[in-house]
């Protein structure tokens, strides 16, 4: 038996034994969901014995060094793991902005002292964090961002304002992009600063969306302490460690689209809510024909998922892609939500219960502003793909 | 007949613009969805506007009305839909007055219209039985029974349900499922026993009712119109209700246009005014466009309801379409070229994308009228 | 009888006795169309004494003044002209850029003893015009053009190349923008001059379109002659005529939308070529579905042109609409034609015929750019409508 | 299996772009056209890919193939759509190869596998009886007569029937029109008694005929597959053509786009290159997201022919409709972009948007896929 399969054996062995059978049924709600943190109240006592077992194997975060919390797994192991994990419809112990975003950037930027000290908490579900990037006169042009940080000798002291802050009203620290040089070039003065949210000099206040409420905040810092050691890399280069999580971030949000491969697909649901006629075809002839065009556009598009991905592995790929599946992904994901809504007629207009499909139409319209618009990944494609100049 | 308005409608117009600016703007409707009132309406302005003569555009001299006709009922809407006012305006003014005044009989008239002119009665048009528009798809029952009938089926989506004095309902009294003839028009209290009336809390913070009808009687008197041709009237009161609908997103394609216009002059973004970037330029030049498009052939419907009413259906169908789809691209461009901050509920914008989708829905959404439009060109 | 009757009464009667019977019939072929000029050879008698006899009468230009050729007509006077002749389905008797584009353009820029060497010779069809504007490196941007025009004292040499000067190889003279000054700013060097095409100097070349045969030639002028008293306006002036006369064209242009009115219906054509299913409907639901939204489109577009003209008749227009109209309805007549392909399916995508509905579909390819693309179209509009800012 | 090129297929698609350039580029077809070919295709260049094995990718090795599979074909397909190369490729060498190889008896194999591999024979599909594609609407008669049948009836739009020496007829030998059953296939040599062939002169420049069988007589042998059992291989036949034709016209879609960014970065006005404007950027960098879109499909259309070659049809028509209405949209934005200079015949663009368009209809228009897409998802 080849260790990976004495590793997968092993790992099926573990996960039969100690995943609570609660915890493999499929989530309620979204607030079934496990985000830990200090203020972190378990829905049951399974979503807690689940999180420390699987923190205590450093499987939360398998690919982590050990060092730092996690179990040092390859990147076969821990595709292993999480196909184990999938076979027996395990949920996730923990989802943190902790592990998507602070801890990567961590890993790749922190200092040691950094890493020892936020990643295992991270890990743990010790610890949740927010991220405080956009302000509200710097959307599209993150780089504007005017939140001041200024050096106070012994600290930092942040005064301004971040918006679309997810969670940021649950979170017990925050990563954020602050200006530390307002002479330099806008890209050139900005820094990446980790702050403890339970100080006075640091509120919150969710934001409600069209779509209805929201996991955003905006996010206030009036004289916010910040300790000098809680700088992330250099100083004034923080956007450095922006654009990598940006691109990150925006391979996440394209990923969506793949996870729409899962959704039932629109005919059915048409079929289903408006009836078919005698020849078997779609009651309303018009959205049928849109349906179907969305339909192939989404095959189209899954394929394409997977090309860039498999191309990307064989050393062919096109690295500005990215823009691409964000900007075709999401546009699509809209267009999608307008036909359901089509399909549902005056039942989908009716609004209140939280997962309603209009409450979901709504909010497919930031897919294309977060993340950066669909202006910004067709400006990408236009420049980095396409070479053409720029004015 | 020129295509412009007449010096009255034009003065009509600059009237309802001032009014509902300063009386019933877009803060009013968010003020009734946040304090969640129970009409959805505000009944001082409602009568504010029954005194200006808003609700008589449609009314005959003789029974207390101006009779301005349709083009003059469709720039009071198209105004309201640039402050996106909620009031039984369509349901009442335009659908009810219509209704009663083309169809009704001398004791009718004489019972609502005066009163649809005062601003003292309210009424809806059920019609709807599923999700999606098809006044053909009658399966509400009206039994002949003693002197009169009862009726019994269920009814949804009626707009201003919730609030109407009075229910134009459709029933079958004869024929199948989705055959024209057969179907019958009734006037129902809503008090009348066995009426249930279910508000429902629609997307766009409008009025909209589920209805049952559990063996209700009505008198032979409650028949509007033909017993069994009841079809046809109901055609025309949907149309005029769906040239209001187009005439009100006509304005609200137009306000999304002009804020976001304004905004593309103010916004900066990488040290540029982002109404300087030409993608976005000529999306919202291509977006005027779409929009000068859907106002004439809103113009010309409503020209043609007061001049050939009977021969409309094409034109309605064809504005409904078309300024559905326009109002729509106006709502997602008017978003999208806002970025994050026209996400946000404290931002107007919102609203209309709300109130242009069920607007878009109502008697018919564009792809119901392009199919019909299709049919009644023969292909 | 008020005189207007009196005139309309007098002109019926003309035209009954005038009119030949073979000129009443509907053209056979563009080719029975009179355009005029040295080198014309009449189709038939019929064609040269209609035209002979409307240009005794004026009535080739009926609204220009008498002594250049007209018939000093009112507008209401002209209209009932063109109404009567209507009535009795009579030809036009003379096509001609010189009184579309060179007649206006000279009775509002032109001096007295131009207008009187030139307007009657175009109103009797003696003279026929070219126009030169466009150049291969001008095209969007004409007032880029390079064409050269130096004075050698008694007169002009002209040095330089058009392009889409159109039936120039059947043309006499041709009027022609030129450069004047290099030093001035691109807008104020500019020159309208009027340039006799019998010289050795001037010489043309059909272009082929992808569509087929086109009236279009490229016209190159190698040392050619220009007399002083032939530059129309001021030197360096010719911008102003310029403009008057691109407005004048974009209009006749969005004009042919107008045209479409009198097409026969798309869905008539496709329900007689691709037939109806046993419910009446158009036998391809994803075409019917095109079709009729298009046909939507036309309807709304017709609407549209009425509407605008009627404010600017009431003095509530707003100018730049015209660019609207220029831009929608090209872009609607080829997406009408995309249609007529798909209809037509592949009897369409036979090639030969003159009038084939592929040679058709071809040339509406042009529309959108002739005349002025609808790229700088929308520029107008976004800038004189919208009034949004240049970078 | 991995959506990216085998190795083998990259350097086949290597070898093909550059062969193609060399020796067949958009100036060979301008040539054909200009001399007014009679073959319409060059035969020295089909000469030379068949020695290059391009006849024989389809080919199983004991016929003299390589058998190399549909993405290999589809490879060479592509590249021949940036070139826009006439020739009998995709009627020969994919849907020839394809009919016998897998409907084809032993001897119709051995009679004609060999002689497509070696490029000596060329074949055509002759399926469309009117001006639309419609497989099942076959009134071509296939009676009885003596050891065989007697084929009487009309083909139009036969890609390459005009060269070819072998056409592949549908027939009807049972049920009524619309039927799948009842459908026959039949190999018929082009010099057969009663076959009347009329070269089509088509926008592309390509060959296409109109044939007319007046009671053709074939043997018994000349029966491809089962007798009324025709409609399921002649499908298989045809989405091995149409996947042939998807990819095609990604190579066109591909050129298309490739030329006009190029023109972009060249062409001043206003005194800027174009190309530095977003309005034409957004459109471009759109258009390449489509190509992109596009190309993932073909592939993974083509993919699935080889893994699953009696489960593809979905995803054949998914690719031929997205792929033709990417490419035409590919052409028309092409020679927007190029503004005049791209309306003249001496300029190349002109070639793509024509012969897009043919391949678009041929074996099917997106709407026709579109709407059997739909069909085969049950709405």
């Amino acid at each position: 038996m080849s260790d990976l399969e004495t590793f997968r054996a092993e790992t099926r062995a573990w996960l039969e034994a100690n995943c609570p059978e609660e915890m493999r049924q499929p989530l309620g709600s979204e607030g079934d969901i496990c985000w830990g943190g200090k203020r972190w109240e378990f829905k049951s006592d399974a979503q807690k014995v689940w999180l420390e077992r699987m923190a205590e194997k450093g499987w939360t975060v398998p690919e982590w060094p050990v060092e730092y919390g996690g179990a040092g797994l390859s990147k076969e192991e821990a595709k292993i793991l999480k196909a184990e994990m999938k076979a027996i419809k395990a949920r996730s112990p923990l989802n943190s902005f902790g592990i998507w975003m602070l801890g990567p950037a961590l890993l790749k930027f922190g200092n040691e002292e950094q890493k020892l000290e936020h990643l295992p908490k991270i890990a743990r579900g010790e610890i949740r964090w927010a991220q405080g990037y956009s302000e509200p006169n710097a959307g599209s042009d993150l780089a504007s961002l005017m939140t001041k940080c200024e050096d106070q000798g012994d600290h930092y002291l942040v005064n301004g304002q971040k918006i679309w802050t997810s969670y940021a009203d649950e979170s017990d620290w925050i990563f954020v992009l602050v200006r530390t040089d307002f002479e330099a070039k806008k890209h050139e003065g900005i820094s990446f600063v980790l702050i403890d949210m339970s100080q006075d000099g640091v509120t919150t206040k969710p934001i409600k969306l069209i779509s209805g409420k929201s996991p955003f905040c905006e996010t206030f810092f009036d004289d916010a302490r910040c300790e000098k050691h809680n700088l992330v890399g250099e100083k004034n280069k923080g956007w450095t460690i922006a654009k990598y999580l940006l691109t990150h971030e925006r391979e996440m949000i394209g990923g969506m689209g793949q996870g729409s491969g899962g959704m039932r697909p629109m005919g059915d649901i048409a079929a289903q809510q408006l009836g078919l006629d005698d020849r078997g075809m779609l009651a309303d002839p018009i959205l049928r024909t849109d349906v179907a065009r969305a339909e192939i556009d989404g095959l189209a598009f899954l394929a394409t998922m997977e090309r860039v991905t498999d191309e990307a592995k064989s050393g062919q790929g096109v690295g500005a892609n990215s823009s691409m599946l964000k900007y075709y992904g999401t546009e699509l994901n809209k267009r999608r939500f307008e036909l359901m809504m089509d399909s549902a007629g005056s039942d989908g207009l009716e609004w209140g219960a939280e997962r309603d499909v209009a409450s979901h139409w709504l909010r497919t319209k930031a897919n294309s502003i977060e993340g950066g618009t669909s202006e910004v990944q067709l400006n990408i494609i236009s420049k980095r793909i396409l070479n053409l100049p720029t004015a | 007949m020129a295509m412009v308005l007449s010096e009255e409608a034009g003065m009509l117009k600059d009237a309802a613009k001032g009014f509902l600016a300063d009386s019933a703007p877009v803060s009013q409707l968010r003020r009734l969805r946040d304090e969640e009132s129970a009409d959805g309406f505000d009944r001082s302005t409602w009568k504010d506007m029954a005194e200006m003569g808003w609700t008589s555009v449609l009314v005959p001299e003789e029974h207390g009305g101006v009779a301005m006709g349709h083009v003059a009922a469709g720039v009071i809407a198209e105004e309201m839909g640039r402050t996106l006012t909620a009031s039984p305006y369509l349901s009442t003014a335009i659908m009810g007055a219509t209704a009663l005044s083309r169809f009704g009989s001398d004791a009718q008239k004489g019972e609502w219209l005066p009163r649809i002119a005062a601003g003292d009665a309210i009424t809806a048009v059920a019609v709807d039985e599923g999700r999606k528009h098809n006044p053909v798809n009658v399966t509400t029952q009206a039994e002949r029974s003693g002197n009169g009938f009862k009726l019994t089926g269920a009814k949804s989506f009626v707009a201003e349900g919730h609030i109407a004095d009075m229910l134009i309902v459709s029933a079958r009294t004869a024929g199948g499922d989705a055959e024209e003839e057969g179907i019958s028009l009734f006037l129902v209290p809503q008090d009348a026993a066995g009426v249930k009336i279910q508000r429902a809390s629609m997307v766009d913070s409008r009025n909209s009712a589920r209805i049952e009808l559990d063996g209700v009687e009505v008198d032979a008197d409650a028949l509007l119109g033909e017993v069994d041709a009841g079809y046809k009237p109901l055609e025309s009161i949907l149309d005029s209700g769906r040239a209001g609908l187009a005439a009100e997103m006509s304005g609200s394609a137009q306000e999304c246009l002009h804020q976001t216009v304004e905004y593309l002059k103010e916004r900066k973004q990488f040290g540029e005014i982002i109404g300087t970037y030409q993608g976005l330029q000529h999306r919202a030049a291509h977006l005027y466009s779409e929009i000068e498009l859907g106002k004439s052939i809103v113009l010309k419907t409503l020209q043609t309801l007061d001049m050939a009413p009977d021969h409309a259906a094409m034109m309605v169908s064809a504005a409904k379409s078309k300024m559905g789809q326009v109002a729509q691209l106006a709502a997602q461009e008017s978003i999208q070229m806002h970025g994050g901050i026209g996400m946000t509920d404290e931002y107007d914008i919102g609203f209309f994308i709300k109130r242009v989708r069920v607007a878009e829905a109502l008697f018919g959404d564009a792809n119901y009228h392009t199919d019909k439009f299709a049919r009644m060109r023969n292909y």
